[in-house]
């Protein structure tokens, strides 16, 4: 039986996400009478840069990461735990096989996912209507239609780009769409220069959309959370995001009979469709002091039932990891599970910022931002990555 | 046996005799201890440490790696180091505007009518608020959709402006509201000042026929000398250690034009993205050594004073 | 032509009121102290003539002309403060052609002026020094030059000397006076300084609260005051006071072992009080039993002064020419010439006549 | 005095200065009044686009208690005040020592000793970020508020030696000579003499530094991360991720977080000014 | 017992030497008064005594304990500062008890003792008041009770009554004579007022650029100095000097009119220059044609002084006992009576005896 404390670092600091992890905390405590669960819940942001001190300083028993890249210095650095032994129990190792890659560096796993989540483009069903859109599924659709929600008055996406991780997303799927996943995934890795025709393409592409005003006007401003009143109050009609966006969005009063969701439509046919799927995870750092519950903890969330629960569209509203969960019946949950599970031929990726190394990440998006705000700096902006993707690889 | 008192004697008068002869040098050694041990552990050493770190590539975690000068040569063709060196001495011009402006406050301010005590203390408010604060309200105050800026440039007919999402404007932004508690400081500075001031040779200056603009230049603003300096160190050291507004205002945005050292240092190495230990350090060094002609100068009129004194 | 002429003048700060209607008339060229004790209102009553605190009532003429609502800088006086008031900032040159400058006067007549101040007050070799530099006696030099530059008609000084020690304070007296003989400009002086009243004055004015107490050239407010309190004021060290009563058309004064002084003046009724005043060289001392006793004898070379404590604890200065030791507390007997003596209202304090 | 006092001008002159007064004040505090008001209004003004307007209806009491019983805000307050007092106590004491010691004593090193703190001073502080850090999870004192105490204290020191030798310095030195003379050892002088004199220079530091420390966010950020230890400054920005756009509630949070240091300055007016003017630099 | 002694003292401020090898001795009881030109070293060597300024060099001995090296605390002497250097945050009883407190004395004793001195010193009044709250002379009287109360064998006073105004300075001067008299300790006293050093002192040393120049009682300094420099520091006004040359036994004076003074001094070499000092009321004047002028007569009442300048530019100053009005720029004839003269030698200054 487990005692002690347990303490968990979490970044789930948006309301919605905070409750589940609550509702997590104290479920796992009311299951084991002796053990006392400590929350503390950190700004997501924050959380990004204090994760480091605290896996040295100060260890939690379980601390929220990210998959891919994203664990990479932490492991190197011997700061989290090998879990490689839950990875062999049946329960994870069947049901959680889908995700293992991304949990894998150096032949070993270190943490275990609880939840994933689609991106895709969030859009304002009742606007369409109004103005006889529908769904688009090719590039050139995209643009007629963008054109229409211009001349309306609108902007067709909604962006805040102020911490700059949104343009990443712009990027991910026009970059996949453009030249496909493995070029993406080239360029992650730096074999690629920036300033490749192929790369200039996608920024092409991408500047159809800014050229027509596609996008709403000082989103270097805003957060992402900022810019949702765009798409609420009917000023932009989509949102390229993850299903996180779902919630607040509907908070807001944008119910199912205003709010739809697409994939990200087709650009080159040529290519096949991959998909950006973050997986969010729990790890054990390796100084933990109960290690003995945290792996409990571990199963536990990693457990179907507990998946399902917590994935749920009241809650995260997001999608499960673990094959037994079953999908909440919300519609944009369905749309996203079948998208992942069946249109997406080409592969999944973490995240701009999960795929690509840190430093490469933070100067390229910063790249997008500028672009996006003053298109013609293109030249200059790639030239810049260029160089930085010579010193980082 | 015999020689255990003699000795002990002899110490006796030797210990008082030591601890006599030394008391002026004993006691403030012992004053001074704690308060220098405090200040070199966390000021001193930490200075020497950047220094020595500024020569290592490091992320933090692992192994530091001895990389010489490279990370200063780095620095030379970064270009995000070149904006945020740019935007430092921009700061540091633009932050002087203070100096002018409190004073300006200051004259306004100087008078002995009923309530005045009052209408001084709500005009330093804004240096007493918390700079996350200042930069929360100014952020609200330009912004784009509903800043109260945009609102009155609406009612003169003008076109809305994104400051702090322009590139061009965003850093003249983040100074002007930096300006806002800086005026209010240096208002206080150069209202103690005016209070100083030998009335005696306003009146002598006014028996000589100097009045408002001449007197203000040519009597009163020589006397403020002393404010003035002050005001001039502060302002300096306020514009170079600029980052609460920046990082609270635009975090750097749009796409790193509103940088300065300080904040890239920060974000190079402790933010999301950073963890480059050495890197972050190097540029710490090369905001030192610009801090250090000022504290320089500083320190020299310092001493031009204590020479004179006992 | 320039004389000052101040009508009614009344001060009133909110409502406590600090100079109760002055009447003075000062002549072209003349030197005029202003002396009494501290907060009787000399430096109000100055400061008003300069135009640094506005008249509350009355009238202030310089020249024959009314100056009592003009600024001061357009009433043509220059003032000479307690603390120099030089602008710390500007060389000695600068200070003294400040005024000038200020009036748009052109550069090299500025020039000259300042250069032929500094020559009537040796300061050439300063010229292009910080006051900083100088010392005191230099600085109030400066100060003096800045007024003359200017060339007003007249000249205000506010306790010119009292920050200076005592060995400068003679020289710039000297100074001063010597100013005023060379040229010739009305100037009015606050001192509390009695030397200094009495050797610069050609009219002292004493005043007491606010009012005047006695005009008059310094000699006859000496040998002539117009009661006790100027009696008391001019002079150093102070007149001796005792007090005496009427009785058979002359004074006695108990403290001097009931002594009887016969004395012309008209007194008043008898049993009526009176003081009887003797200056300190007027008073002269024997050993011999009595009630007055030595305190302390003083020597400063050439004159010694003898504090007595009469028997009533009241105390009496003399002032003689010789050095002889006298022991301290030895009883003595005090005499002195009865047309020295005056004679002043016990009630009124006015002097007898 | 300059400018000439107002009451000796004009009748006019005086009534626009005092009319001007006012409407100036405003101008200069319009962001401020701007967010007091908005932290009175219903979230309905909000979306209706009424940010300017007056509040449609007053919810003072219901955004402010929102902050006060339904977030973190007491927390954070709390832990500021757990960080603040203890610096501030703790710079003081430190400097009237060592300011004692360089202001009164003529030793080998004195002035080259003050300097170095005047020096540290005004170092950017970003120089001391990393190492700083280094030094506090090695010490195992990260993320907590004593960690961030002890830094504060040695970092003010600097400020605070300076500002406390020059009032030492500027204390008649005979008191410490007569006190001498009297056969009073070295010590007894620091405590029945010099600190008893030190009390308004004492009184104007303690609000100096409350204020700089209540304000600082560089180094909370730095040092510390969670609701157990973050001081409000770094808490109103996980506040206001909580409430993002709820502009009346983040108002109303900002303010909560400004109000302390402004209570200070109001109560120790005197003091405060005092300190910024004496010791002069921050 | 306590007298105290200084041999070959010498004092460094780093490489300029501000005293330079002192010898003096004080005697038990003596009340000993330096003087000197400012900045001559007086209030160096007072606090080298006090143990306030480290020896550099030399020997200083309280009572035969040779004390240089011992820090002031623990020299048993008593100071009083000229700005008082009183305790503003104590009241007037807990300053004079201090010290006591301090050294660990019951609190009855430090009563009892603070009780004796404020009677002294008549402060029972203040007792409770805080300095700020007492005029500039009470203030010096409690600096002074401060130092009795502890009942030191030496007693050293800076510059005690020059914050004081000219009246209270002469009540102060009186009052520390008696203290003197009455407890009878060790007192050095520095001052530069001529008049507190003549009256007070018993012994005074005259001090210059760090060197004893003359040490004496107040009147043989006076009557009889040992060089030029003595003779025209003691005395005020000060001793006037005119150059003069040693011509067949007798000194020729070319700026008085080629005046043969006769004298029977020792006299050096024909030829060789002298000086002739003569005191201001030494000299009197005639009206007469002579190279002499008036420039300004200063009536004190009761004494002129007369501000001469002669022909060769050197000045004279001359004490007159009348008031009469001499217009200023006549010419004069100055007289002296040859006893009254004294003589220097032209180049080492020293008196010709
Ligand atoms: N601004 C003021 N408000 C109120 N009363 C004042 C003001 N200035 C001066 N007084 C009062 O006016 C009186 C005269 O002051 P004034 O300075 O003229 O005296 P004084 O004769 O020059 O004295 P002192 O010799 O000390 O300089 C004093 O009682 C003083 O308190
Ligand atoms: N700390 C010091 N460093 C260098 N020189 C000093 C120092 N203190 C005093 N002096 C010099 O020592 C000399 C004697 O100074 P001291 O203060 O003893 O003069 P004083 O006779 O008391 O003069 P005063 O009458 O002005 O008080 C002066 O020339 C002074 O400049
Ligand atoms: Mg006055
Ligand atoms: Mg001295």
């Amino acid at each position: 039986e487990l005692n002690g404390t347990l303490k968990i670092f979490s970044d789930m600091s948006n309301p919605a996400p905070r409750a589940v992890m609550e509702g997590l905390a104290s479920d796992f405590d009311a299951l084991h009478p002796n053990l006392t669960v400590e929350l503390t819940v950190i700004d997501r942001e924050a959380y990004k840069t204090q994760i480091r001190n605290f896996l040295s300083a100060n260890p939690p028993d379980v601390a929220n990461w990210y998959a891919a890249n994203r664990m990479g210095p932490y492991v190197s650095a011997g700061l989290f735990e090998d879990v490689s032994d839950l990875w062999e129990e049946p329960a994870i190792a069947d049901n959680l096989a889908s995700t293992k890659s991304a949990m894998t560096i150096d032949g070993k796993q270190w943490g275990v996912p609880y939840t994933y989540y689609q991106w895709g483009v969030y859009y304002r069903k009742d606007i369409f209507a109004e103005l006889g859109l529908s769904e688009p599924s090719n590039w050139d659709e995209e643009l007629a239609n963008c054109q229409k929600i211009v001349d309306s008055g609108r902007a067709c996406y909604t962006i805040g780009s102020k911490f700059l991780w949104t343009a990443g997303g712009w990027f991910d799927y026009l970059n996949m769409r453009t030249n496909g996943f493995d070029f993406h995934m080239q360029l992650a890795r730096g074999e690629v220069e920036w300033t490749d025709d192929r790369v200039r393409q996608t920024f092409a592409n991408w500047r159809q959309l800014i050229d027509m005003n596609g996008f709403v006007a000082n989103h270097q401003t805003y957060s992402w959370q900022e810019a949702l009143p765009f798409m609420v109050n009917g000023e932009a009609t989509a949102y390229l995001m993850g299903n996180f966006a779902v919630s607040p969005l509907r908070e807001a009063g944008l119910d199912d009979s205003k709010l739809d969701f697409y994939q990200f439509v087709e650009i080159n046919p040529d290519v096949e469709m991959a998909e950006d799927a973050p997986t969010d995870t729990f790890h054990i750092p390796a100084k933990a002091e109960n290690k003995e519950a945290a792996r409990e903890f571990l199963r536990f969330v990693a457990s179907s039932s507990v998946q399902t629960k917590i994935n749920s569209g009241g809650a995260l509203g997001q999608l499960p990891v673990n094959a037994q969960s079953s999908v909440d019946a919300d519609k944009f949950l369905e749309q996203g599970f079948d998208m992942l599970s069946s249109n997406s031929p080409g592969g999944v990726a973490q995240f701009f910022d999960r795929d690509y190394p840190a430093e490469m990440a933070a100067v390229a998006m910063e790249g997008f931002q500028e672009f996006m705000v003053i298109p013609d700096n293109l030249d200059e902006i790639l030239e810049r990555l260029e160089s930085v993707r010579q010193d980082v690889y | 046996m015999s020689n255990a008192p003699q000795a002990s004697a002899r110490a006796k008068t030797f210990r008082p005799g030591f601890m006599a002869r030394n008391r002026q040098v004993i006691t403030p050694l012992l004053f001074l201890t704690p308060g220098i041990l405090f200040f070199l552990f966390y000021v001193i050493f930490p200075v020497i440490q950047s220094f020595n770190l500024s020569f290592y590539k490091w992320d933090g975690l692992g192994e530091a790696e001895y990389v010489g000068l490279k990370n200063y040569k780095k620095l030379l063709t970064d270009r995000a180091f070149e904006v945020s060196l740019w935007n430092n001495f921009k700061w540091l011009i633009l932050y002087l505007l203070a100096i002018p402006a409190g004073l300006f406050i200051a004259l306004f301010l100087n008078q002995t009518v009923t309530g005045i005590r009052l209408y001084k203390s709500l005009f330093f408010f804004p240096f007493v608020i918390s700079q996350v604060v200042v930069g929360l309200v100014f952020t609200w105050f330009y912004d784009p959709t509903f800043g109260l800026l945009n609102t009155i440039l609406e009612q003169f007919g003008l076109e809305p402006l994104n400051v702090l999402g322009d590139p061009n404007l965003a850093t003249y932004g983040i100074i002007l509201a930096g300006l806002w508690p800086q005026t209010a400081y240096c208002m206080i500075l150069y209202l103690t000042g005016l209070n100083a001031v030998d009335p005696e040779q306003i009146e002598a200056a006014r028996l000589d026929g100097a009045k408002g603009w001449r007197m203000l230049w040519h009597i009163i603003i020589p006397q403020l000398r002393p404010a003035t300096f002050i005001a001039f160190v502060v302002t300096i050291i306020g514009a170079l250690r600029s980052f609460d507004l920046i990082s609270i205002m635009t975090y750097g945005g749009p796409f790193g034009s509103t940088r300065v050292l300080s904040f890239y240092m920060f974000e190079k190495a402790l933010s999301e993205y950073g963890f480059r230990m050495g890197y972050g350090a190097a540029i710490a060094v090369v905001l030192f050594v610009i801090m250090l002609a000022f504290i320089a100068y500083f320190l020299w009129s310092m001493y031009q004073d204590e020479k004179g004194a006992r | 032509m320039t004389g000052v002429k101040l009508q009614k003048v009344v001060k009133k700060y909110g409502e406590t009121q600090v100079i109760h209607g002055v009447d003075l008339s000062i002549d072209d060229g003349e030197f005029c102290v202003f002396v009494g004790p501290s907060g009787c209102g000399k430096s109000t009553l100055l400061r008003m003539i300069a135009g640094l605190e506005e008249t509350t009532d009355g009238q202030i003429e310089i020249g024959h002309r009314d100056v009592t609502h003009l600024d001061a800088s357009d009433r043509g006086v220059a003032m000479v403060f307690q603390t120099y008031a030089l602008y710390p900032h500007m060389t000695v040159e600068e200070n003294m052609g400040f005024g000038l400058r200020m009036n748009g006067h052109p550069k090299d007549e500025i020039k000259s002026k300042v250069g032929e101040a500094s020559r009537i007050l040796k300061l050439d070799d300063y010229l292009s020094r910080k006051p900083k530099a100088l010392s005191g006696g230099q600085r109030q030099r400066v100060a003096i030059g800045r007024a003359i530059v200017r060339g007003p008609e007249v000249f205000l000084f506010d306790e010119p000397l009292s920050n200076l020690d005592a060995e400068l304070r003679v020289d710039m007296r000297v100074e001063i006076a010597r100013l005023h003989n060379k040229i010739g400009a009305t100037m009015i002086y606050v001192t509390h300084d009695q030397v200094e009243a009495m050797t610069l004055a050609d009219k002292i004015v004493v005043l007491r609260a606010g009012r005047i107490e006695q005009v008059g050239k310094p000699m006859d407010l000496y040998r002539d005051p117009d009661n006790k309190f100027v009696a008391g004021f001019i002079g150093s060290p102070s007149m001796n006071f005792v007090e005496g009563v009427v009785e058979g058309g002359a004074v006695r004064v108990p403290a001097l072992g009931n002594r009887i002084v016969k004395t012309s003046v008209n007194l008043p009724g008898e049993g009526h009080p009176v003081y009887v005043g003797v200056r300190p060289q007027h008073l002269s001392i024997t050993e011999g039993d009595s009630d007055i006793k030595l305190d302390i004898r003083e020597h400063l070379g050439g004159i010694s002064y003898d504090y007595l404590v009469v028997g009533d604890g009241s105390k009496l200065i003399v002032e003689t020419r010789d050095d002889r030791e006298i022991p301290e507390g030895s009883t003595l007997l005090v005499d002195f010439d009865e047309a020295d003596a005056l004679f002043f209202d016990g009630e009124t304090e006015n002097r007898l006549r | 005095m300059f400018p000439r006092p107002i009451e000796k001008s004009s009748r006019s002159w005086q009534m626009t200065y005092q009319s001007l007064l006012p409407v100036a004040l405003t101008l200069w505090l319009l962001p401020l009044i701007a967010v007091a008001i908005f932290s009175v209004k219903p979230d309905t003004d909000f979306t209706s686009g009424n940010y300017w307007g007056m509040p449609s209806s007053f919810e003072g009491f219901n955004n402010y208690g929102k902050v006060f019983f339904a977030s973190d805000m007491p927390r954070y307050l709390m832990n500021s005040i757990l960080i603040t007092v203890p610096t501030v106590i703790g710079a003081v004491a430190l400097s009237c020592m060592t300011g004692f010691a360089l202001g009164i004593y003529k030793f080998r090193g004195n002035l080259i000793l003050f300097f170095m703190f005047i020096a540290g001073n005004f170092v950017p502080f970003q120089i001391l970020m990393v190492p700083v850090r280094d030094l506090t999870l090695d010490l195992g004192l990260y993320n907590t508020k004593t960690g961030l105490v002890l830094f504060h204290i040695a970092f003010q020191t600097g400020f605070c030696t300076l500002f406390m030798r020059n009032f030492i310095r500027a204390l008649p030195y005979e008191l410490i000579e007569a006190a001498r003379v009297e056969g009073v050892a070295e010590w007894r002088i620091f405590w029945y003499v010099v600190l008893p004199l030190m009390k308004p220079a004492i009184a104007a530091l303690s609000v100096l530094i409350f204020t700089f420390i209540w304000n600082d966010y560089f180094w909370a950020v730095v040092l510390t991360q969670g609701i157990e230890s973050q001081p409000v400054t770094a808490g109103i920005t996980s506040f206001n991720a909580q409430y993002r756009a709820a502009y009346h509630l983040m108002s109303a949070g900002s303010i909560v977080a400004a109000l302390p240091p402004v209570a200070m300055f109001f109560l120790m007016q005197r003091h405060f000014i005092a300190g910024l003017t004496l010791g002069a630099v921050k």
